[in-house]
């Protein structure tokens, strides 16, 4: 049964392999950490407070049946991959007993909001101006842009986020520093937290923004500057076609392919979180949330982050294989 | 080789501009081996002054001086990028050529395992692969992690050039000339496939080293190799930037971006030599 | 360029929208009627959950366990508003039986939940009894432990009938930070699984009630009770601020930015840098010391812990050795840039323990002689404390005091001396050598030693393992830090570390009684190398003559002044011994901004309670703070 | 009795066109069949037009596409058996490609005389410099150009005709004995199409090979084919002796195909009947 038909199977089967396979290498690397949730969960009980050593053993041994650990790996595997089967992932062990459903569900729509919000936003305009600067490669001023963001690019995310908050939040007061809108306000469809919801996100996408800008204009630059080469560019160019219109409807279409196929692994990417962002700006999100799994050794959690973001990317690149050949008819016909 | 590179600073601003820029990089970290104190001692120097003669670059709040320090700090991070970025180079090209030029099975196999590569979350497996580590993790265990994490993307970038290069017909001329797939690969496809690998170079350097002051910041490495992003974890650790510290953050991020400017400099315009379309033109010119 | 344009018109777009919402609007509440505090928890994975009883399901020092919850007695790290001790919803001291198996507890009258329930022993009888039957519970292992019985003869006397003779088990309800707290029998009764159980909102004992939370952990708000009367602090006035708001405000440098904003009243900690920042550019942010050092000594102890089950660590000479290796007031610098509270001896420089240890046993410890082998000599200084001092004026100028007894109260008194040549007759006596630059163990590898530290969680923690490792590396002993940032805890327990910046040493602050960390440190509780170690015994040392003073301390009665003597015996045990090298005293950033509140304490005009803002005791300060005029 | 040079027997080939869908599978070569016998070299042209499958067919017997059904064998031996590189390079040697685009054929960035050189290295086996040399020049003569002419020279520094000998001068470097020349002149300017056209029959002639042409250029194809075979949506609807199909065609689209391509100014070169003809059958 060749064709399509067969490609999406085998393209659908080897989606199945690799989600498979990265939740297996994530299971393996998240339980082989040293952290053990149920000493950090003791730690943190009796951090500063008062400790008897009897009582810790007794409470050592009640954390490790309450926090189902008591199987063994293969026990946990199987369990792991029980729930999952289910859609479920299993208490948190550092907020025992919440779902980490429910945890990763309240983080998500931040994240996915924001990221989504400064990865197309980044795209579009490191697309546009990378289009640019690769089809008038003479001109001036886009040299000038290209060295730009060439130059912001490299500067460690850290250091421009700070910069951004030091100088908006600090020497120029005008936009709040912290958090994913005003302190208690009401969540809803009004317009005082919408308003608040857009003032809060300004600094974090433009410090994304800035920081990313470049990537993608070099990637669109230089991929522009191969299309360029292509026949079919030369014959419109000889057959006065316009100069926009090539750019636009013959250079850009076709340089984008592979910017598209980017677009779609960096907006799969966003449910690891913006770490970084997350901690500077102090926005709510997936990337705190993870980091604090981590330390607190709840491999429940580690593994509903990853899982998500394991599907999410896989997904997207099964969309973009799946879309290519329909596009592309040169793939389609091999 | 020689008189291309002589022709090329010549004739080629950007070439120039871009190997003075590189080569003043070089030559700050090569200075690293002249230092008079070892990277990671603090309080050689009174802590907190700002550039001046004695101290070109200034002081650290922890007594060290940011030329000394920065010279090593450059030396590592660029060494770091660039094992990262030879490395993830390599198995990137490899594979998005081969997969792109076999297709069929092969394809599929190594797709598959990319795609593995690509979805696996990044920061998460670093850091546990830090905890899982844990006294071992060094420099340059974390630039071969990175390496095998940071290739996948670009060998699928590779790989759809490849595949459209292999319909071409120049590739079943080579065939029937009896080439074999190495030639083919080597001397027929990878021309075309270079500017993606110059331009995907930077971007992954860039990667490779924002990751790693990402994984500082947050406290994930091994602080005992002095490089930007351990010394961004010091001055962070020392609140620098809001005590006014600046020169601890400006002249590194600085040399960075000289670094990266100088890097694009000449990406770019060995891009334009090695670019299919400019050296047609320069042939027909 | 229509590129251009389009980047143009977003900047003013974001100037516009900027500049329409002038700052200082980060909540809707009366700012003069607010409190906001830093919470160091951050952000609260689990923000919806205030059930304390579950252990860690959710944030504790959201002002949930400082404004919130109540227990029978606290002990205030300084001096207290009416004294060190205060009984809170007892009205007396534990009334122990003569071999301490037995305890009663006498209720304070007329306290009422904030739903309007009267507190009385049913509360008491029910949170034990709870705790008894259900494993899981962040105390319950320690009831079950202690616990035989318990029984309510009247509605405000409780008697525990205890397993075995516990001179300290008052210790399990007594406010050191925490401590167990009292549950609501009307609403957890109805509850179900008690480890399901969200509680939210609180029913409180505290005189706060929950105004408002972020779902995603990042602020919790409170407000104040109505009948705020029928709570234990109004015996002390009526709480300031209307509103508390516990945020969690970002690193250390932004929680300078928005203090230097007026936005974050109370900095739970920054970093040195920071605090001379706002000392320097806000003429409104104090500390608990006027000038340097600023910050407030916790009563924790950090301390070079060597692992003491280790070969190379086991003799005692090496121990002394890697003491007199470190230079202190280089440590101090590094670590504070010199606003640190340095301590020779095992007890930390803080609240009452000066006078109790500090200041007696300073004419022992000048006396106190160490034998290399070749020669004896006096290895503890008596100056540095005001060496530190010394060497900080010229830069800090009038911010360092000058009279002896704020010099040892600001920064301690002495330490050991740096003596590499006695440490060097002391590493050979123990069959070390040194070839060349380098030293080597008695099996004739090289000595090398990793010093753990926590890295971003505890920064000046870590700058302290940075210098340590340098002097030891400059004497020729390969030493490197290792940022165990996350691991640490279990590295900790399980002994799998050479050398750790840590501490083992916390006491109450207020009370001179040490079981509160020493109780542990008895050989029973040593586990083997590789076993998880109880807290705090880290070092992992065991001492027959450590264990028999810890038997002679829990014989004696909590306030008896015996007590203290075998608390010096114990000083004087680990100055000789060296199982740790104690350092200084755990040192808060702890900064307030009089911009909307005054009355916060301090250590010369108020020292009456602990600032630091993550600790239960500051319900305290809430009594104290007014509004500014 | 010899096995025949090259024999076509029910050879299919389908492809999945279409969405997700909509999708349907089109027979780009349906049920075709015929042979070239070994000892009597000819000049066997495939006519159709644009994806009537002739170059997939072309592919099949290239043995770079594989047959959905059918057995194609080459001097007996079937293609689908061929899978060692060995045997590869063997086939190789006795096959040769031309393609449609000279300019196409040969890599823009490189020097064409490194395919002569290579071709003459792996597919001849000569080792010497000199001898590669030799031959790749013998072969440029053969084709009436000299390696001193494309010595260094990058295929945009050719015209178009002096590319297409260069990439027939190349297939001829291992002597093969079947060239498969898929529209070897369209993309040439019609004056020198004929020079090609030329030059394939003279290798019939003089050196023997067997050529497949394939074009839907009736004009060439009568001018120099032995036998015909002419395709229409991947069948073959009409066999046989060129000049006694074209003449006399029997099935309706190859009278349709006749009536279509004939121009005025294809009598004007090369003195032939028929010539260049540039118009194509318009599609349905």
């Amino acid at each position: 049964m060749p064709g399509y038909a067969a490609y999406l199977l085998s393209r659908l089967g080897q989606f199945v392999l690799v989600v498979f396979i990265g939740m297996n290498i994530s299971f393996i690397v998240t339980h082989s950490t040293p952290i053990d949730p149920v000493e950090q969960t003791i730690a943190a009980a009796t951090q500063y407070g008062s400790t008897n050593p009897e009582a810790i053993a007794l409470m050592r041994q009640s954390l490790r049946e309450l926090y189902g650990l008591e199987g063994g790996l293969g026990a946990q595997y199987v369990a792991f991959w029980r729930r999952i089967a289910v859609g479920d992932f299993g208490p948190s062990l550092s907020a025992f007993p919440t779902p980490v459903a429910v945890l990763v569900g309240r983080a998500i729509p931040w994240t996915v909001g924001l990221l989504v919000v400064s990865t197309v936003l980044t795209w579009i305009l490191g697309n546009a101006l990378g289009g640019l600067a690769g089809y008038y490669r003479k001109n001036r001023v886009l040299r000038f842009a290209g060295i730009l963001a060439m130059a912001f690019h490299p500067i460690p995310y850290y250091i421009v986020a700070f910069i951004l908050l030091i100088t908006f939040g600090y020497l120029w007061p005008v936009l709040p520093i912290s958090g994913g809108y005003m302190m208690n306000m009401e969540r809803g469809f009004n317009l005082g937290f919408i308003m608040s919801l857009l003032e809060h996100s300004i600094l974090p996408i433009l410090s994304l923004v800035l920081v990313g800008l470049g990537g993608w204009f070099m990637g669109m630059r230089s991929l522009v500057s191969n299309v360029v080469t292509e026949d079919y560019v030369t014959y419109a160019e000889l057959g006065g076609v316009s100069r926009r219109r090539i750019l636009v409807s013959y250079v850009m279409r076709n340089a984008l392919v592979p910017q598209v196929t980017g677009l779609a692994m960096s907006l799969g990417a966003i449910f690891n979180g913006a770490i970084i962002t997350e901690q500077v700006f102090g926005y709510p999100g997936i990337g705190t949330l993870l980091v604090s799994a981590v330390h607190a050794g709840d491999y429940s959690l580690v593994l509903g982050i990853t899982s998500v973001s394991i599907v999410a990317v896989s997904a997207a690149v099964l969309m973009i294989d799946l879309l290519y050949p329909l596009l592309d008819p040169r793939v389609r016909a091999r | 080789m020689w008189r291309i590179l002589r022709d090329l600073f010549r004739h080629n601003r950007a070439f120039a501009v871009g190997m003075a820029l590189v080569f003043f990089v070089v030559v700050f970290a090569t200075l690293s081996l002249f230092s008079p104190y070892p990277p990671n001692d603090s309080f050689v120097v009174p802590p907190d002054l700002p550039p001046s003669w004695a101290y070109l670059l200034g002081t650290t709040s922890r007594g060290q001086d940011v030329f000394w320090l920065l010279s090593f700090s450059i030396r590592n991070t660029l060494l770091f990028g660039l094992t990262v970025a030879f490395i993830s180079r390599i198995l990137s090209l490899v594979i998005g050529l081969v997969a792109g030029y076999l297709g069929g099975v092969m394809d599929r196999v190594l797709m598959s395992i990319n795609d593995t590569f690509i979805v696996i979350p990044l920061f998460p497996i670093l850091v546990l692969f830090y905890f899982v580590m844990r006294d071992r993790m060094s420099w340059s265990l974390l630039a071969l992690m990175m390496a095998c994490l940071g290739w996948a993307y670009d060998a699928r970038l590779i790989r759809s050039v490849a595949m459209s290069l292999r319909t071409r017909e120049f590739t079943e001329t080579g065939i029937f000339s009896g080439m074999s797939m190495r030639q083919v690969l080597v001397q027929e496809h990878l021309p075309y496939v270079l500017p993606i690998v110059f331009s995907t170079t930077m971007n992954n350097l860039n990667w490779s080293i924002g990751l790693e002051v990402t994984l500082s910041v947050l406290g994930f490495t091994d602080i005992n190799t002095p490089t930007i992003g351990v010394l961004i974890y010091w001055a962070n650790q020392h609140t620098a930037l809001v005590a006014g510290i600046w020169w601890w953050i400006a002249f590194p991020v600085l040399l960075v971006v000289i670094a990266f400017v100088g890097l694009f400099l000449l990406a770019v315009s060995m891009n334009e030599y090695i670019d299919p379309r400019s050296r047609l033109d320069r042939v027909h010119g | 360029m229509r590129i251009w344009r389009a980047i143009v018109t977003f900047v003013v777009a974001v100037s516009a929208i900027a500049s329409a919402h002038a700052q200082g609007s980060i909540s809707k509440l009366p700012r003069r009627e607010t409190l906001i505090v830093e919470n160091p928890e951050g952000t609260i994975k689990n923000a919806g959950w205030f059930n304390i009883w579950a252990i860690n399901a959710g944030g504790q020092s959201t002002g949930l366990h400082q404004l919130a919850m109540d227990t029978f007695w606290y002990i205030d790290p300084q001096r207290g508003l009416d004294g060190v001790w205060d009984n809170s919803l007892a009205s007396e001291k534990p009334i122990y039986n003569a071999d301490f198996t037995e305890m009663t507890v006498k209720l304070r009258q007329g306290i009422f939940w904030s739903d309007g329930k009267e507190f009385t022993a049913d509360d008491v009888v029910y949170t034990i009894q709870t705790h008894m039957k259900t494993p899981g519970l962040r105390w319950s292992a320690a009831v079950q432990v202690n616990v035989a019985d318990i029984s309510a003869p009247d509605p405000y006397t409780v008697v525990f009938k205890l397993k075995k003779s516990n001179s300290r088990f008052h210790a399990l309800f007594t406010v050191r930070w925490n401590a167990m707290w009292m549950m609501p029998k009307h609403v957890f009764e109805k509850a179900g699984d008690l480890l399901k159980f969200a509680f939210d909102p609180p029913v409180t004992l505290g005189p706060y009630v929950l105004h408002s939370y972020d779902p995603n952990g990042k602020w919790f708000i409170w407000q104040k009770r109505q009948d705020w009367q029928r709570t234990t602090v109004a015996r002390f006035g009526e709480p300031g601020p209307r509103y508390v708001a516990y945020i969690d405000p970002g690193p250390p440098d932004k929680r300078v930015i928005a203090q230097l904003n007026h936005e974050l009243d109370i900095i739970h900690d920054t970093s040195p840098e920071g605090m001379f920042t706002l000392a320097k550019q806000s003429k409104t942010s104090h500390s608990w010391f006027k000038g340097f050092p600023y910050a407030h000594p916790d009563p924790t102890l950090p301390a070079v812990i060597l692992n003491n089950q280790l070969d190379m660590f086991k003799n005692r000479d090496v121990r002394w050795a890697l003491a007199l290796l470190i230079d202190i007031k280089a440590v101090s610098m590094a670590s504070y840039r010199g606003a640190a509270t340095i301590s020779a001896i095992g007890v930390p420089p803080t609240g009452s323990h000066p006078e109790y240890y500090h200041a007696p046993l300073e004419s022992w410890l000048k006396d106190f002689e160490l034998d290399t082998g070749k020669r004896k000599f006096k290895p503890y200084d008596p100056t540095l404390g005001r060496q530190i001092a010394d060497m900080l004026r010229p830069s800090m100028t009038e911010q360092i005091p000058s009279d002896p007894e704020e010099i040892n109260r600001a920064f301690g008194r002495g330490w050991w001396k740096p003596n590499p040549q006695a440490a060097q007759e002391l590493l050979e006596r123990a069959g070390f050598t040194k070839r060349g630059e380098r030293w080597f163990m008695p099996d004739g590898k090289p000595f090398t030693i990793r010093i753990t530290v926590e890295g971003e969680l505890r920064p000046v923690m870590t700058r302290a393992g940075s210098m340590i490792a340098q002097q030891w590396r400059q004497f020729g002993i390969d030493a490197t830090t290792i940022v165990a940032q996350g691991s640490l805890v279990d590295r900790r327990n399980a002994g799998d570390y050479e050398a750790i910046i840590s501490w083992s040493v916390e006491t109450w602050g207020g009370h001179p009684d040490l079981s509160f960390f020493l109780d542990s440190w008895h050989s029973q509780f040593v586990a083997a190398p590789g076993k998880a170690q109880p807290p705090r015994n880290w070092q992992r040392w065991s001492s027959p003559e450590l264990d028999r003073i810890i038997e002679q301390i829990r014989q004696t009665g909590f306030d008896d002044p015996k007590g203290l003597e075998l608390g010096r015996e114990y000083v004087k045990l680990v100055v000789r011994e060296m199982p740790t090298i104690p350092l200084m005293s755990y040192n808060v950033f702890t900064v307030m901004d009089d911009t909307y509140w005054t009355g916060y304490p301090s250590a010369e005009s108020a020292p009456y309670t602990d600032p630091v803002p993550n600790w239960a005791n500051t319900k305290y300060m809430m009594v104290r703070l007014k509004p500014r005029q | 009795m010899t096995a025949p040079l090259l024999e076509v027997s029910d050879v299919v080939r389908t492809y999945a066109m279409g969405g997700l869908l909509a999708r349907h599978r089109t027979r780009a070569v349906d049920g075709v069949s015929f042979h070239l016998d070994a000892d009597r070299p000819e000049i066997l042209a495939v006519v159709g037009e644009s994806g009537s499958g002739k170059t997939t067919l072309a592919r099949m017997i290239l043995n770079t596409v594989t047959p959905t059904a059918g057995i194609i064998r080459f001097q007996g031996t079937d293609l689908s058996r061929i899978r060692r590189a060995r045997d590869r390079r063997a086939f190789m040697t006795h096959v040769q490609p031309i393609f449609q685009n000279p300019f196409e054929a040969f890599n823009p960035l490189k020097p064409v005389d490194r395919y002569l050189f290579v071709t003459a290295q792996r597919m001849a086996g000569l080792k010497a410099a000199e001898e590669i040399r030799q031959r790749a020049d013998d072969s440029l003569k053969t084709v009436g150009l000299s390696l001193a002419e494309v010595k260094g020279r990058f295929p945009h520094e050719l015209s178009g005709g002096q590319l297409q000998r260069v990439a027939i001068a190349r297939a001829l470097i291992p002597t093969p004995r079947l060239l498969v020349a898929d529209e070897p002149v369209s993309m040439i300017d019609a004056s020198l199409r004929t020079s090609i056209v030329n030059l394939l029959r003279r290798l019939r002639d003089e050196m023997g090979v067997s050529i497949i042409y394939i074009t839907h250029d009736l004009a060439t194809a009568y001018y120099i084919s032995d036998r015909i075979l002419i395709m229409h949506r991947g069948r073959v609807v009409e066999s046989g002796n060129a000049r006694a199909v074209l003449d006399n065609p029997q099935h309706a689209y190859s009278i349709l195909l006749k009536r279509s391509v004939l121009s005025p100014d294809a009598a004007a070169s090369g003195g032939a009947v028929l010539a260049a003809a540039t118009s194509r059958y318009d599609q349905p």
